[in-house]
């Protein structure tokens, strides 16, 4: 860890001191626990808070649409590979320009969740070492990806009549309080104005009641199939514990199944929502 | 490089010298072809007019026979090459067919295995370049007809070459330093699986393809099937009988051939085999 | 509180007869905003409208619901009679209560409830209707022609008589296409440069036609009525002004041995050259790859011998722009090769045949030139190996076309016609020959077409053998084509001297280039495609882009003819306004919430929303944002459905109108607010079921 | 004076016993890694180990609640009131920092307008107090903000354990003394005074290492425009998490959700975190960015609510910082203000 | 559920006894104007005959359908929801109904995920000409919401609990 972490800061001083960037997006040791905590170097000196451990769990690039950072000239940041899933999903989508972000890359052997439990993503990661960057840090980790991890998780949904869904479903959505933290931890939640802040008309209703949860978490699903590249970070922000990631990871298993297409693999290809194809299925269509 | 070796009937009967040639050839060449162990017959042409999905079983049969040798199966005879790659290819490509020769055979078909013709071997694995450097003896100004006949190169689905204008036959034995004619009948059906039944129109057929060979001025056809050979070579003297025309042009396989160029013995190539026999032209060239 | 107005239409007994109109009507006025409410016999006959017209002044009415019919048979009528009142057409909406209604339920409580509930839907509409304005857009009265050949020739004459200016682009050096080529036509057998060339002088000559050859499209921007187009003018090496057709350079040019493009390769050219004594214009033109000058550096002969000096070795391409309102697309065709690599990189020859390479094996329109009066035989039946006249010659039909394994399955339709022409002009130039045609079937349907075929066989004694060929192949002198003859089940060989093969009908190699440009969409074949294979076939989905000709699938010369003038009519159609009206059902959007991520850009069928920057007053970046540009859209609301922040709305149909409609399906008996009561929380869900 | 005990294990049949009495029950139960305030929760689920990660106020001020209906007749709109959904409840073995929080809000339901849903509620409940022997959570910081692991502020009666088998009973509020003959079925022996002092003094050193916030209103007050802000709170994604949990925060929204022919208004949880908290009707925004926002948060904590109504809005339980998903702290703040405070910068 | 102390004052028309009407199947269907609309008005001109329980909401294409509506139809008490335009190929805008057809695959995913019934959501494709489809899909799907009774699983959904 510590040489990813050294050659992190390094490169970071440079692109800061050469004024390749105006700063760089990164993780710092946080305050609580041993939690990471995102962090923004603005100079050489601010570099050396920078490293890299597995608790480096945020997924910087949510960063990249908010200010200060969406507001720069050009800025580093540090990604994982599944992190940098979400900058090619965002590079699809017109929300950064390549030219405007230096992507300093680290390899990973997975993270530790706060309860020191291994997300699913890394079990089923195959991006250990990333392929899109301009810098990398750390030796070349071999991927072994658990193939079956997401069908695993899916496996207790898959089991349930659509009754036994319905009432889990409800169970879980009757918890939310619409604090939206799945939203704005998502980096691939790009509007500016939310479906579910709109009131002209209401489609969304903004009251946490059974009705209004059901139809955001519906919507918010919705809106990330074939986007979501399971970084879980909504999952891992939602203060009420929903397993939001049960539907994330049953929509982008409809999405390759039925497009087969995996969203955050090539900046060049469109999203499915987005194009057609003249043979798409058409059984269920009376 | 080794290949899992399917000889077939008739190379181990009447075209023994088919089999003997390769395996003489094959080892100057320094390919191993390695003789698949229970063999049996891939049932030629009556089975698959007669039970296609047993066709396709025994195909299936003979492919999984590979196992432990390797992927790629080298076959001589077209026939046997038609039948087995055949299947192969419908097994590859269509789920439902696959299952019902599985059925049948009660084997599981293995997709990564590749029915090949040894033409195709010596053309694209072992490399003509490869092959120039092995010959000893070059089959200058010998003028070859290679004839394909109707199975060898048809149907697109199975070719490994053009299927209506090949040139693989050509390229090899060039390479082997022969001049090779250009003429009309080198896909032309011999009419073998008719040489019992309808004698006639096979020696019509054979002396249609004799004759435009002998016109492009060619000395000997080169063959790469044991019922063409067969028929091309056998048949000469019931055309001089009942047509009256007198060929006397040998037919050969192109394994002989290359053999003798590689620096086999004509007694290694059995190219005394024939009816019509190639030696005397041979002698002529220097070549035994 | 809006004011609407509910009119509630009997359609004599056609709706009164099982829906309660009166009742209707009642109900209506009790709707929140609802003003007036009346029920009448005939809406839309004039004392229906008056009472209609009336009513928005009386009652000074915002809004109105007629609730009667299909709005497809009468909403343009009530709109009308809406605007004459003086109230924007788009705030009457039709309730149907006819077609969905009384027609199709029996005479019952329900019945008359629905039509209650299909009235308080639309009134909910069209209480968020807005006031809108027809989108009018400039249209510029010029058109641009693509291709010079029958189709386009005709289409721009027609235009261009029809007192509108006309650029018409050939990427040859001259006009006339492949018509040019052919000797005779059919049915008639009358001489094609006879008829044609008339036509390619009037296109030079005309006052109203701009003519671009050896020139070809190289951009297209903007939309209907407002085109604009980038076209390159490619170095001709010759001075076509100072030019005047004499001749001398082509006599003196010492590179003589390249193959004519015109002559299909059956003659040569010189290097400057004149495609055909016939060609408009009548001036040469050089080919740069076969020019001694261009490619050893020295000779120069046609610029010593040039009177006029008009050899210009150092021009370039030049590119001229032309604004235009409409476009017609006439590109047309060329021939599948039986080569094994022809310019069709998808498509591989027939090996069976030789892919072609035999001298004696020509394709239809080498065929076309050996028989033709300018061609290289003067118009006598030679074959191409050795000039001797041949005694049998074997005619192929479907040779690509029909024909799956070779990746065509569509009938080129042409060439049975042609094929029968060219036994006949054979049999009349070579009277003891024999011509055998190999048929899959005979298509002729068409104006004395059948009864042309018929006299090629029974009157010339063309031999029809029906059945395709296998090989074809050299013996000696003679080819020998060995088929089937499915008739008779025989299997037949014929000794031939020259065989033709009637290979399909292709668009142009490469044309799918230009159609992208144009941004119109075309086939697997690549083929132009049309907005509607049945009632809109020379329009493309693209607005102010017209078809000619065989760019959209294989078409004889009568039909290309008339497929020109068509697009011709169409293109003057639309410049017989200054402005064009269209509906204004276009999708609109939010700039503040738009996040450009190019969605609706992306889905949009007619690329009718594009990107915008948004920039400050000293032109500094803000933010960008997408674009409709309501000229090209149509309305269809894929983009408004397709973002995510639904910052894209369609007019007419906006998320407001819909939510309301939907809203106002809760009204009967559909109160979902005692859920919100506390008692019903103990055990909501059980007195659900209760229920 | 001494203090009855009872057995630890007796607990759950003492929160049987309580809500016997018709109340809804709400105590701490283990969900996944987590505790969490349930309402019905089996009591024998009773889990004590650590501070759960909602607060109690959901039971005082839920997250959506109905404030009035109205529907339409003709073109006229009649509105009918609501009344409060407040039934009887014990809050059995809320943490210190939990109850501390209904004293603190109190005035913020009564200044002006007397908001009849919280004290309906609050007049329902019963607080049974689960003193904390120690600080249960790295992220504590009652101690603080004037408070203590065994604080008694807002609690109707306090629970001390004593030790892994006694809990120690001490009724403090009038309501609390009512409930003596319930407590006393489970009496099993007694603890003098001093026991409850020692328990608390172990509380407090656990918490030794926190500071005192003292000075932290007036840097404050001095320091609206301070690097501070962009500095810590860049971080912050605005997701609301903290406010949410947090046990002193009460801003609310008024929804009015409207089908065809009638409606009702709704008060629902909101925050200060949320751009659309302050986005005026014009488009403009006072708060347009997350530190300023993040900055409202702590000045509204610590300056504004103070000077108000005299209290920190803040019980120092640690959930804003235990579980911010980019691990923002606002202890780490505030304690920054102070040491700068402290060196007079 | 469908009856409500409210419907006796609500707006629609002469006093009809609203309250004592039992439940009918509410079917609210989204169809695009140019195939499926047309489709039903053929089936009036043709006077074929079905349930009257069907609601249109009319939309120009399919490609305008957002699955928002569906929801919000749910919302407003419908017990089925149709969606129809025209088959592939037809679309009047060309590529409209392609669009849709993705839209529906995600979100008909979805809303199985979710546990909704899916007997509850039809997707058709009627062309203008197929007036008889148009009948035979209303009275099917009529029948099918009839033998399931109201949508009380999402009405339990929308209710504040």
């Amino acid at each position: 860890m510590s040489d990813r972490t050294d050659k992190i800061r390094e490169v970071a001083r440079k692109w800061l001191a050469d004024g390749t960037v105006e700063a760089v997006v990164g993780w710092e040791q946080g305050t609580y626990g041993e939690k990471c905590s995102p962090a923004l170097a603005r100079t050489p000196e601010d570099a050396d808070r920078l490293l890299f451990n597995e608790r480096c769990t945020n997924n910087l690039m949510t960063y990249l649409k908010r200010d200060p950072v969406r507001s720069m000239a050009k800025v580093g940041i540090v990604a994982k590979g599944c992190d940098i899933k979400s900058l090619i999903g965002l590079l699809q989508e017109s929300q950064v320009e390549r030219e405007k972000v230096m992507v300093l890359a680290v390899t990973c052997e997975g993270v530790k969740k706060d309860d020191g439990t291994v997300p699913v993503k890394c079990q089923a990661c195959d991006v250990n070492t990333p392929t899109f960057f301009d810098e990398i840090a750390g030796d070349k980790v071999a991927s072994n990806p658990d193939p079956e991890a997401r069908a695993k998780e899916l496996e207790k949904l898959d089991a349930m009549t659509q009754q036994e869904r319905n009432r889990f479903w409800r169970e879980e959505l009757d918890k939310c309080i619409r604090c939206y933290a799945c939203r704005q931890a998502c980096p691939l939640c790009i509007c500016d104005r939310c479906i579910a802040e709109k009131n002209q008309p209401q489609w969304v209703e903004t009251s946490p009641h059974p009705r209004g949860n059901f139809s955001w978490n519906l919507i918010r699903a919705y809106h990330l199939a074939g986007r979501c590249v399971e970084c879980e970070a909504c999952e891992t922000a939602c203060p009420v514990n929903i397993p939001l990631m049960l539907l994330n990871r049953s929509m982008a298993r409809t999405v390759k199944d039925a497009f087969d297409y995996e969203a955050g693999r090539d900046p060049e290809v469109q999203p499915p929502l987005r194009t057609f194809n003249l043979d798409d299925d058409n059984s269920f269509i009376l | 490089m080794t290949y899992a070796y399917y000889p077939g009937c008739s190379l181990k009967g009447t075209a023994i010298d088919f089999h003997t040639s390769a395996m003489a050839l094959a080892e100057r060449l320094g390919i191993e072809l390695k003789e698949m162990e229970d063999w049996v017959c891939c049932g030629a042409s009556p089975i698959h007019q007669r039970n296609p999905a047993l066709a396709s079983g025994v195909a299936n049969l003979l492919l999984s026979l590979s196992e432990g040798i390797s992927n790629d199966v080298a076959v001589l005879c077209a026939a046997c090459y038609h039948n087995m790659k055949k299947a192969e290819v419908a097994m590859r490509e269509d789920g439902k067919k696959r299952n019902e020769v599985e059925e049948i055979s009660g084997i599981p078909f293995n997709p990564e295995v590749r029915t090949r013709h040894f033409l195709d071997i010596l053309d694209k694995d072992y490399g003509l370049n490869a092959l120039k450097e092995k010959v000893v003896k070059p089959l200058s100004e010998l003028r070859v007809a290679c004839y394909y006949g109707c199975l060898l190169s048809r149907p697109p689905e199975i070719a490994f070459d053009d299927p209506e204008q090949p040139m693989i036959m050509e390229r090899v034995l060039e390479a082997a330093g022969a001049e090779t004619v250009s003429w009309s009948h080198r896909l032309e059906c011999c009419g073998a699986s008719h040489a019992v039944p309808v004698t006639d129109a096979v020696l019509r057929l054979v002396n249609d393809i004799l004759a435009s060979a002998r016109d492009a001025g060619a000395e000997v056809i080169a063959c790469a099937c044991p019922m063409c050979q067969a028929n091309l070579d056998m048949r000469q003297e019931g055309i001089a009988s009942k047509l009256g025309v007198t060929h006397n042009l040998p037919a050969v396989y192109f394994t002989q051939l290359l053999g003798l160029a590689c620096g086999a013995t004509g007694k290694d190539v059995m190219i005394n085999k024939g009816m019509v026999s190639a030696a005397p032209l041979l002698r002529e060239k220097n070549l035994l | 509180m809006s004011k609407i107005g509910v009119f509630v239409c009997h359609c004599g007994e056609n709706i009164s007869r099982t829906v309660d109109c009166a009742r209707v009507a009642k109900a209506s006025g009790q709707i929140r905003g609802v003003a007036v409410a009346k029920d009448y016999k005939y809406m839309c006959s004039d004392p229906g409208q008056a009472l209609i017209k009336n009513a928005i002044k009386e009652h000074n009415l915002d809004g109105v619901v007629v609730s009667a019919c299909s709005p497809h048979m009468h909403e343009k009528t009530f709109r009308k009679a809406v605007a004459e009142a003086g109230l924007n057409p788009f705030l009457c909406e039709m309730a149907n209560i006819r077609e969905h209604c009384s027609w199709v339920h029996e005479k019952e409580e329900p019945t008359t409830r629905k039509a209650i509930e299909l009235v308080r839907l639309m009134v909910e509409k069209v209480k968020r209707n807005m006031s809108l304005e027809p989108i009018r857009v400039n249209v510029t009265k010029r058109a641009l022609v693509i291709g010079g050949g029958v189709a386009g020739i005709q289409a721009a004459l027609d235009i261009a008589d029809g007192g509108h200016e006309v650029i018409l682009v050939e990427k040859d050096p001259s006009v006339g296409g492949h018509m040019a080529q052919l000797s005779e036509t059919f049915p008639t057998l009358d001489c094609s440069q006879c008829i044609l060339t008339p036509k390619m002088v009037d296109v030079g000559s005309h006052p109203n036609i701009k003519l671009y050859t050896y020139s070809e499209v190289e951009k297209i921007e903007g939309f209907v009525g407002n085109f604009k187009a980038t076209i390159r003018k490619k170095a001709r090496s010759v001075d076509i002004d100072k030019c005047t057709g004499c001749g001398e350079c082509q006599l003196k040019c010492p590179s003589k041995k390249i193959p004519s493009e015109f002559d299909r390769g059956l003659k040569n050219r010189t290097a400057i050259y004149i495609p055909f004594p016939q060609a408009v214009p009548a001036r040469p033109v050089i080919d740069r790859e076969h020019c001694i000058y261009f490619t050893k550096g020295k000779c120069k002969a046609c610029q010593k011998v040039c009177p006029a000096d008009a050899v210009d070795f150092e021009q370039v391409d030049e590119f001229v722009e032309e604004e235009v309102g409409g476009i017609v697309v006439a590109t047309g065709f060329d021939l599948y090769t039986t080569e094994k690599q022809g310019p069709y990189p998808d498509y591989s020859g027939y090996g069976e045949y030789g892919y072609g390479e035999d001298p004696d094996i020509i394709d239809g329109l080498q065929f076309e030139r050996l028989a033709s009066a300018s061609g290289p035989t003067g118009g006598a039946i030679q074959r191409p190996s050795d000039g001797k006249e041949p005694k049998s010659v074997v005619f192929l039909k479907c040779i690509g076309s029909r024909h799956p394994s070779k990746g065509i399955e569509f009938c080129s339709k042409i060439c049975c016609m042609y094929t029968a022409k060219h036994t006949m002009l054979y049999k009349h130039k070579v009277h003891h020959g024999t011509a055998y045609v190999f048929y899959m079937d005979i298509r002729a349907p068409g104006k004395s077409y059948d009864e042309f075929v018929r006299r090629a066989i029974e009157e010339d004694g063309a031999v029809y053998l029906r059945g395709r060929v296998s090989r074809i192949y050299r013996s000696g002198d003679h080819l020998i084509v060995k088929g089937a003859d499915t008739l008779s089940g025989a299997a037949v060989e014929i000794e031939a001297d020259m065989v033709v093969l009637a290979t399909a009908v292709m668009p142009q190699p490469g044309i799918e280039g230009l159609f992208q440009k144009l941004g119109i969409s075309y086939d697997q074949y690549k083929f132009a495609s049309e907005a509607h294979p049945k009632l809109r076939p020379v329009e493309c989905a693209t607005a102010g882009i017209f078809l000619a000709g065989a760019c959209q699938g294989p078409k004889d010369i009568p039909e290309s003819v008339a497929q020109a003038s068509g697009a011709a009519s169409k293109a003057l159609i639309l410049f017989s306004r200054d402005e064009m009206l269209r509906e204004p059902v276009v999708a609109k959007v939010n700039e503040n919430t738009c996040v450009a991520c190019w969605y609706c850009v992306e889905v949009c069928p007619f690329k009718a929303i594009t990107k915008k920057d948004i920039t400050d007053r000293k032109g500094n970046l803000i933010k960008r944002v997408a674009e409709v540009n309501p000229s090209v859209c149509t309305g269809c609301g894929t983009c408004a459905a397709t973002c995510f922040s639904n910052s894209v709305d369609l007019e007419g149909f906006t998320d407001e109108q819909i939510y309301s409609e939907i809203n106002s399906l809760m009204a009967v008996g559909q109160d979902l607010f005692p859920e919100l009561e506390p008692e019903k929380e103990e055990g909501g869900p059980s007195d659900e079921k209760a229920a | 004076m001494p203090h009855m005990t009872l057995d630890r294990t007796d607990l759950p049949s003492l929160a049987q016993a309580l809500a016997g009495q018709g109340r809804r029950l709400v105590l701490p139960v283990r969900e996944g890694q987590e505790l969490f305030y349930r309402e019905g929760a089996d009591p024998a689920q009773l889990d004590l180990s650590t501070i759960p990660k909602n607060s109690i106020k959901e039971f005082l001020f839920p997250k959506c609640e109905k404030i009035l209906e109205y529907e339409y007749s003709g073109n006229d709109v009649v509105i009918e009131d609501v009344a409060p959904d407040a039934k009887p409840t014990v809050i059995f073995c809320a943490r210190p920092c939990d109850a501390a929080s209904l004293p603190v809000v109190e005035p913020l339901w009564n200044w002006d307008y007397k908001d009849k849903f919280f004290n309906e509620r609050r007049e329902q409940t019963l607080l049974v107090t689960y003193a904390c022997r120690t600080a249960p959570d790295e992220a504590c910081f009652c101690a603080s903000v004037g408070l203590s692991p065994s604080a008694d502020q807002g609690s109707d009666v306090m629970l001390y354990a004593v030790d892994d088998a006694t809990v120690a009973v001490r009724p403090v509020s009038p309501k609390g003394k009512e409930l003596e003959e319930v407590f006393s079925k489970f009496k099993k022996g007694e603890v003098s005074d001093e026991a409850l002092e020692a328990f608390a003094k172990e509380g407090d050193e656990s918490l030794a290492h926190r500071k005192p916030l003292d000075k932290v209103k007036g840097w404050l007050e001095a320091h609206f425009e301070d690097p501070l802000w962009e500095e810590k709170a860049f971080r912050c994604i605005g997701c609301g998490t903290c406010t949410f949990l947090c046990p002193t925060c009460h801003c609310f929204d008024i929804q009015d959700e409207s089908v065809f022919d009638g409606g009702c208004r709704l008060k629902n949880w909101d925050g200060c975190q949320f751009p659309l908290f302050t986005l005026h009707t014009s488009g403009h925004n006072p708060r347009d960015t997350q530190p300023k926002r993040y900055r409202q948060r702590i000045y509204h904590k610590y300056a504004i609510y103070p000077e108000k109504f005299g209290k920190i809005l803040c019980t120092g339980c640690g959930r804003c910082v235990a579980h911010c998903p980019v691990n923002l702290s606002l202890y780490d703040v505030v304690a920054t203000a102070q040491e700068r405070a402290e060196k007079g910068e | 559920m469908s009856e409500s102390p409210q419907s006796e004052t609500q707006t629609d028309g002469a006093g009809q006894p609203e309250a004592a009407t039992s439940w009918e199947p509410r079917i609210v269907a989204f169809i695009c104007n140019w195939c499926t609309y047309t489709g039903a008005d053929l089936a009036g001109t043709s006077r074929m005959k079905y349930p009257p329980n069907v609601r249109v909401i009319k939309i120009p294409c399919t490609g305008r359908f957002d699955p928002l509506f569906m929801i919000k139809a749910f919302e407003r008490g419908a017990d089925g929801v149709l969606v129809s335009g025209c088959h592939p190929g037809d679309c009047h805008y060309t590529a409209g109904n392609y669009n849709a057809r993705r839209k529906y695959t995600v979100f008909k995913s979805l809303l199985e995920t979710l546990g909704m019934d899916m007997d509850r959501v039809w997707f058709s494709w009627i062309s203008a000409s197929e007036g008889g489809k148009w009948v035979d899909t209303i009275q099917k799907f009529t029948e099918v919401i009839r033998e399931k009774g109201p949508f009380v699983e999402y009405r339990e959904m929308i209710d504040v609990g």
